[in-house]
């Protein structure tokens, strides 16, 4: 293999003295499914907020593509998709109005997908609809169709299947395996069991547990 | 898939400016009352003082600069802090933080929003005001230019509060121990304005003076809204 | 010697008042400011002592248990 | 970190903690020393043996706190800025405690400047308080401080609130000068000054040197006092740190 | 497993009540600022005028009592936006409806938690205001009555606007519209009493009728505080 | 079987022009799960918060134990526990004050049993520990640890397995099982499979699905 996409190496966090994780070293290759696990406050979210260069509060490496983070956090940031706990999408706009706006900020999104990525998620019909008339699932899949529309080859995705029903969760996972498969990467955190996502690369968060 | 470069280049800067800001106006527009809420307060503490200070024509006309520009000023206030606070709340801001676009260009261009949707229409209104307090008609002009002015120097000013508190839980007055002491140069060289206007007094001087501080703002203030915003949500 | 006698010094020609409450409320405030990093400091320190003696006797303790 | 090489090598030293912890506590008893003698012999040297003013009698002795504080409140506001800018441009830890300590103490000398000036203006003035430019600023100023111990106060975790802190203080820096220039201006074009603070009789050496004194004294109070605060923060920010758990372990005995 | 019916018997409410208002108290004191950020919005809004108006001492303690109460005014208002917010955006005022417990008594108990946080501090607070506006010194016991019975009214009447509004996303001005217009007669009576107070004259009339007033709140806004948030909620 | 404890008659609920159920009738008896299924945005959150009281924007009738719902209200708000999408756990307080304050206002839960249902949902060491320093699943499980408190016979839970690991998901369940097999009923969203709770009475909304 060739250099991995994401490098990390040896990181070190901890919150109000606990430590979460330390001398946690791994790769992620283009083309692979990280899930990470762990139970409740194992410190998955944190993980994936400082993988995506949300929080700052770590200590050890990174690397991109080869390259220290640092040097590269704008060419990073163009190429990677992050999915959080919170959906990001007003309410008062309607699904449509989210999305041109979430290409018009992030150059790795095509506005020209954007109905066929509505559809592909369940939502035809509902573009003109508020979103804070949409119910719980609605709004996440309004989010989830950004990953219909990117060209971003590393996907970060914090719980994406939360509230979403079974036909849906069964769609998303298809959408991850054929990502994989064109040689994109995916780190995720879920609590579902991945059954349709072809190969998957398991980082057990317990493993690195402090001490 | 390769990766993508961002593109730095001015016209690209501009749409981002221009997809934020047509953005945030359609937020207000859908939501009237947030376009007439600032007003309505703008214009109901204006109100207050006649009934707590005294109705007098005389001691308002004294009073009258003073009081618009502080319900002014309080109207910008209250209405800074939900600048930022629903895009955190929703995850939009995150969204922003990490995209590749420049932070300090979504800044500026909320700000200019904010200042369309607030301070515009309150300066557009103030005469209005200005005649309930008894301000002698000659002094019209002054409050309405040192208003255009002075607004955006507030918004600029305030953003940066707002940037700095929109992690907090109960940001609400946090907010204003924040900003008002930053407000005061504002304050002082505004009314000073009317004053100077009411008594038919030359107030170009003033008024420079406030467009050197809006002008200062405009380089100063994205920087430190952005590291402002950077370092709530990013804790 | 600007004053010749206690009370005249304590009366400061009228202005005793004055000048000893501006005196002793500054003499209050430094002291405060003296007297709270001292505390906040033994606070402190006596938690942090009393956190290193709990963990060594967690430790001790788990040893004996594996034994 | 851009341009390492061009800085002192102390400035390295500083930002380790446990260096700073050492380095201060040997400082600490040689300022300790410095205050109380100068602020004890300012004290008795400004009650009893300056000369009382002509114009405003012994009232004037107040002035030998009164100023003294004011200065200090606003050369404190300017190391906390400065400490901020530090932390946040080359995240050192020490910096940031630094600054976090400073803003306690600026904001009682600011309370001690207003109260023994209000004191002051009663005799003086005849009122206790007089919308005067230089007793704005101060209350402004002293709002500035306010508004720094209130984000620092408001936010959860440490290192973010010392960065909000620092944004906070670095702007309310760019704003102090306007706020004077303001202020100034505000006041004459309102009311021609009544009572002016700078249009002193050239004071004499009597008074003078013992204001003198109190002045170097305050400011050694102000190193010891942000020295104490300063060890103690170090201690419970680095409170996982080995050499922390020695010293502790080691005893008590170390006090300071 | 019977069913099991609320016992309305006074002591059990009496528990409720403390209930409540420990917790909200408790809140306020783990955030020390929710305590202290009132108080000194109060004295900075105080400041304002001084810089926008004049710094003459006959002035300033003409307009004294007016401003004053405006600022208590106001810094109630503002804080609360918060009052009903927080449990609202958690969850918990919606399992405060759903529990057998009379909302009505949680909804006072909270109003009472609010002005033992606000009020009372403020018009503690307010002679040194008063000083730094020249009001009379006679004025000051008149002041500190005023607003020791008016801020419980304040926030009284204020409830029910946050409970109105705390359904909204952006409700931080809308509630000023909604409350400001109740708040006039408080205005009025309270700045009526510390004017009488400072020249002297009798002003047990006027408080009086500031008494009036508190106990019919007391007595109605419980329902309408209650009912408001009901709505907000079930929408 | 006897009265049902709770009887619903001919349900009908319309949002934004959109019939989202109509003609829903159903009984639920004592020692019954219930678990409301559809996809995202068929209305399983709007039906829950009607039957608990918190929506009024419904035609039909409820019967609480053979009485309409309008003359026993607070009765059965006393023998109801509802569980949302918000957790209802405020930041500032600890976990153990969160349930304190649970006892207070609702008086069938028990403050003696607070220790053991900490205990129970794996929060044991967090006592004291702020809730808004807690990941997101700890935070649900504060609110989950009312479960174990409760002599509520109904209790009606809005998707409560959100971002609870594995391993709490099945104490959960078991947990239901138990609640119903002592005679205690359940109504509850879910996406996921219930696989440890005992017999499951589903209730699909698509087949209610207004046309
Ligand atoms: C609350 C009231 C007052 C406040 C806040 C205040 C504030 C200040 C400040 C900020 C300074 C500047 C120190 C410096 O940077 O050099 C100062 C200096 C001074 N003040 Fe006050 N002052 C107050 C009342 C008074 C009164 C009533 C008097 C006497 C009549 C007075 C006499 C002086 C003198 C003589 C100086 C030294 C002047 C100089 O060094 O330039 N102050 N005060
Ligand atoms: N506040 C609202 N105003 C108007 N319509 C709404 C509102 N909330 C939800 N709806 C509509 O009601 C429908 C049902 O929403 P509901 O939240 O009950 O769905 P749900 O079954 O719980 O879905 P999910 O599985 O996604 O949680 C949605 O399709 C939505 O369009
Ligand atoms: N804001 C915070 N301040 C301090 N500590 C926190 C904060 N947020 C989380 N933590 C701590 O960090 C730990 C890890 O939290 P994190 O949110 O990363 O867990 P998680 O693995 O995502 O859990 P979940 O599966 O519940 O989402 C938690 O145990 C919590 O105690
Ligand atoms: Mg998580
Ligand atoms: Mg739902």
């Amino acid at each position: 293999m060739l250099e991995p996409l994401l490098k990390i190496v040896d990181l070190f966090c901890e919150r109000d003295e606990r430590i979460l994780f330390e001398q946690l070293s791994f790769d992620v290759q283009a083309g692979q499914l990280v899930q990470v696990v762990g139970p409740n406050g194992s410190g998955k979210t944190t993980l994936l907020r400082i993988l995506s260069g949300l929080s700052s509060s770590y200590e050890g490496e990174l690397f991109w593509k080869g390259d220290p983070m640092a040097d590269v956090r704008e060419e990073f940031a163009a190429s990677m998709l992050y999915f959080g706990h919170q959906p990001g999408v007003k309410g008062a706009l309607t699904p449509e109005e989210n999305l041109r706006w979430y290409a018009a900020i992030h150059p790795s999104i095509d506005e020209r997908d954007l109905h066929q990525a509505l559809n592909k998620v369940g939502l035809a019909g509902y573009e003109d609809v508020p979103c804070h008339s949409l119910s719980a699932g609605q709004n996440r899949r309004v989010s989830l169709a950004r990953l219909y529309m990117t060209h971003a080859p590393l996907w970060i995705l914090d719980e994406p299947f939360t509230a979403i029903d079974k036909r849906g969760v069964a769609e998303k996972e298809a959408l991850l395996a054929q990502h994989v498969e064109q040689g994109g990467s995916v780190i995720l955190t879920t609590h579902h069991d991945l059954s349709h996502s072809g190969p998957v690369t398991r980082l057990n968060l317990e493993e690195y547990m402090g001490t | 898939m390769t990766s993508m470069h961002t593109n730095t280049s001015d016209e690209s800067l501009w749409r981002l400016f221009s997809a934020v800001l047509k953005r945030d106006l359609l937020l207000s527009f859908r939501k009237k009352s947030d376009l007439v809420n600032p007003l309505i307060f703008f214009l109901m503490v204006a109100t207050l003082f006649p009934l707590g200070v005294s109705p007098q024509p005389a001691v308002l006309s004294e009073i009258a600069p003073g009081i618009v520009w502080v319900a002014a000023l309080l109207a910008t206030l209250l209405s800074l802090d939900s600048l930022f606070r629903s895009d955190y709340e929703d995850g939009t801001l995150e969204q922003v933080i990490l995209s590749p676009q420049p932070l300090m260009v979504v800044c500026f261009s909320k700000v200019v929003g904010h200042w369309m949707t607030t301070g515009l229409p309150l300066t557009l209104m103030s005469p209005l005001i200005g005649m309930m307090l008894f301000l002698p008609a000659q002094g019209m002009l002054g409050l309405m230019s040192s208003l255009l002015v002075g607004t955006f120097t507030l918004s600029l000013i305030g953003a940066i509060g707002a940037g700095l508190t929109v992690g907090l839980k109960r940001g609400g007055v946090l907010i204003s121990l924040v900003v008002l002491p930053l407000y005061i140069p504002v304050l002082i060289f505004g009314t000073g304005v009317v004053e100077a206007a009411a008594m038919g007094v030359p107030y170009d001087g003033f008024l420079a003076i406030m467009g050197a501080m809006l002008a200062l703002g405009c380089v100063l203030a994205p920087v430190a809204i952005s590291a402002a915003v950077k370092i709530s949500v990013s804790g | 010697m600007q004053f010749s006698t206690f009370s005249e010094f304590i009366n400061m020609g009228g202005h005793g008042l004055y000048v000893w409450l501006a005196y002793g409320i500054a003499l209050a405030i430094i002291t405060a400011n003296i007297l709270m990093p001292i505390l906040a400091r033994k606070a402190l320190i006596n938690n942090l002592v009393r956190r290193a003696r709990r963990e060594k006797h967690q430790a001790s303790r788990q040893e004996s248990q594996k034994l | 970190m851009a341009g390492k090489k061009w800085m002192p090598r102390w400035f390295y030293q500083l930002a380790s903690p446990r260096w700073c912890y050492e380095f201060t506590g040997k400082l600490l008893p040689w300022f300790a020393a410095i205050a109380g003698l100068s602020l004890v012999g300012g004290v008795v040297w400004s009650l009893m043996f300056a000369p009382a003013d002509y114009q405003q009698g012994n009232s004037f002795r107040i002035m030998y706190i009164h100023v003294p504080s004011a200065i200090l409140a606003q050369s404190c506001y300017m190391l906390m800025a400065i400490a901020g800018a530090i932390g946040l441009i080359w995240k050192m830890k020490v910096a940031d405690m630094v600054a976090y300590s400073c803003a306690p103490i600026g904001a009682s000398m600011a309370v001690i400047a207003l109260v023994t000036g209000a004191i002051w203006g009663k005799p003086t003035w005849g009122s206790w308080w007089v919308w005067d430019a230089r007793l704005t600023s101060m209350l402004i100023l002293l709002f500035l401080y306010m508004g720094v111990m209130a984000m620092h106060a408001a936010m959860e975790s440490e290192s973010m609130a010392a960065k909000a802190a620092s944004v906070l203080s670095l702007v309310g820096l760019v704003n102090i000068p306007i706020i004077k220039y303001s202020v100034d201006w505000w006041n004459t074009l309102h009311q021609p000054a009544t009572f002016t603070l700078t249009e002193k009789p050239a004071m004499p050496a009597e008074m003078w040197m013992p204001l003198l004194v109190m002045v170097i004294g305050f400011y050694c109070f102000f190193a010891v006092s942000l020295m104490m605060r300063l060890r103690t923060e170090i201690l419970r920010r680095e409170r996982r740190a080995g050499w922390v758990r020695e010293l502790i372990v080691a005893g008590t005995s170390d006090k300071g």
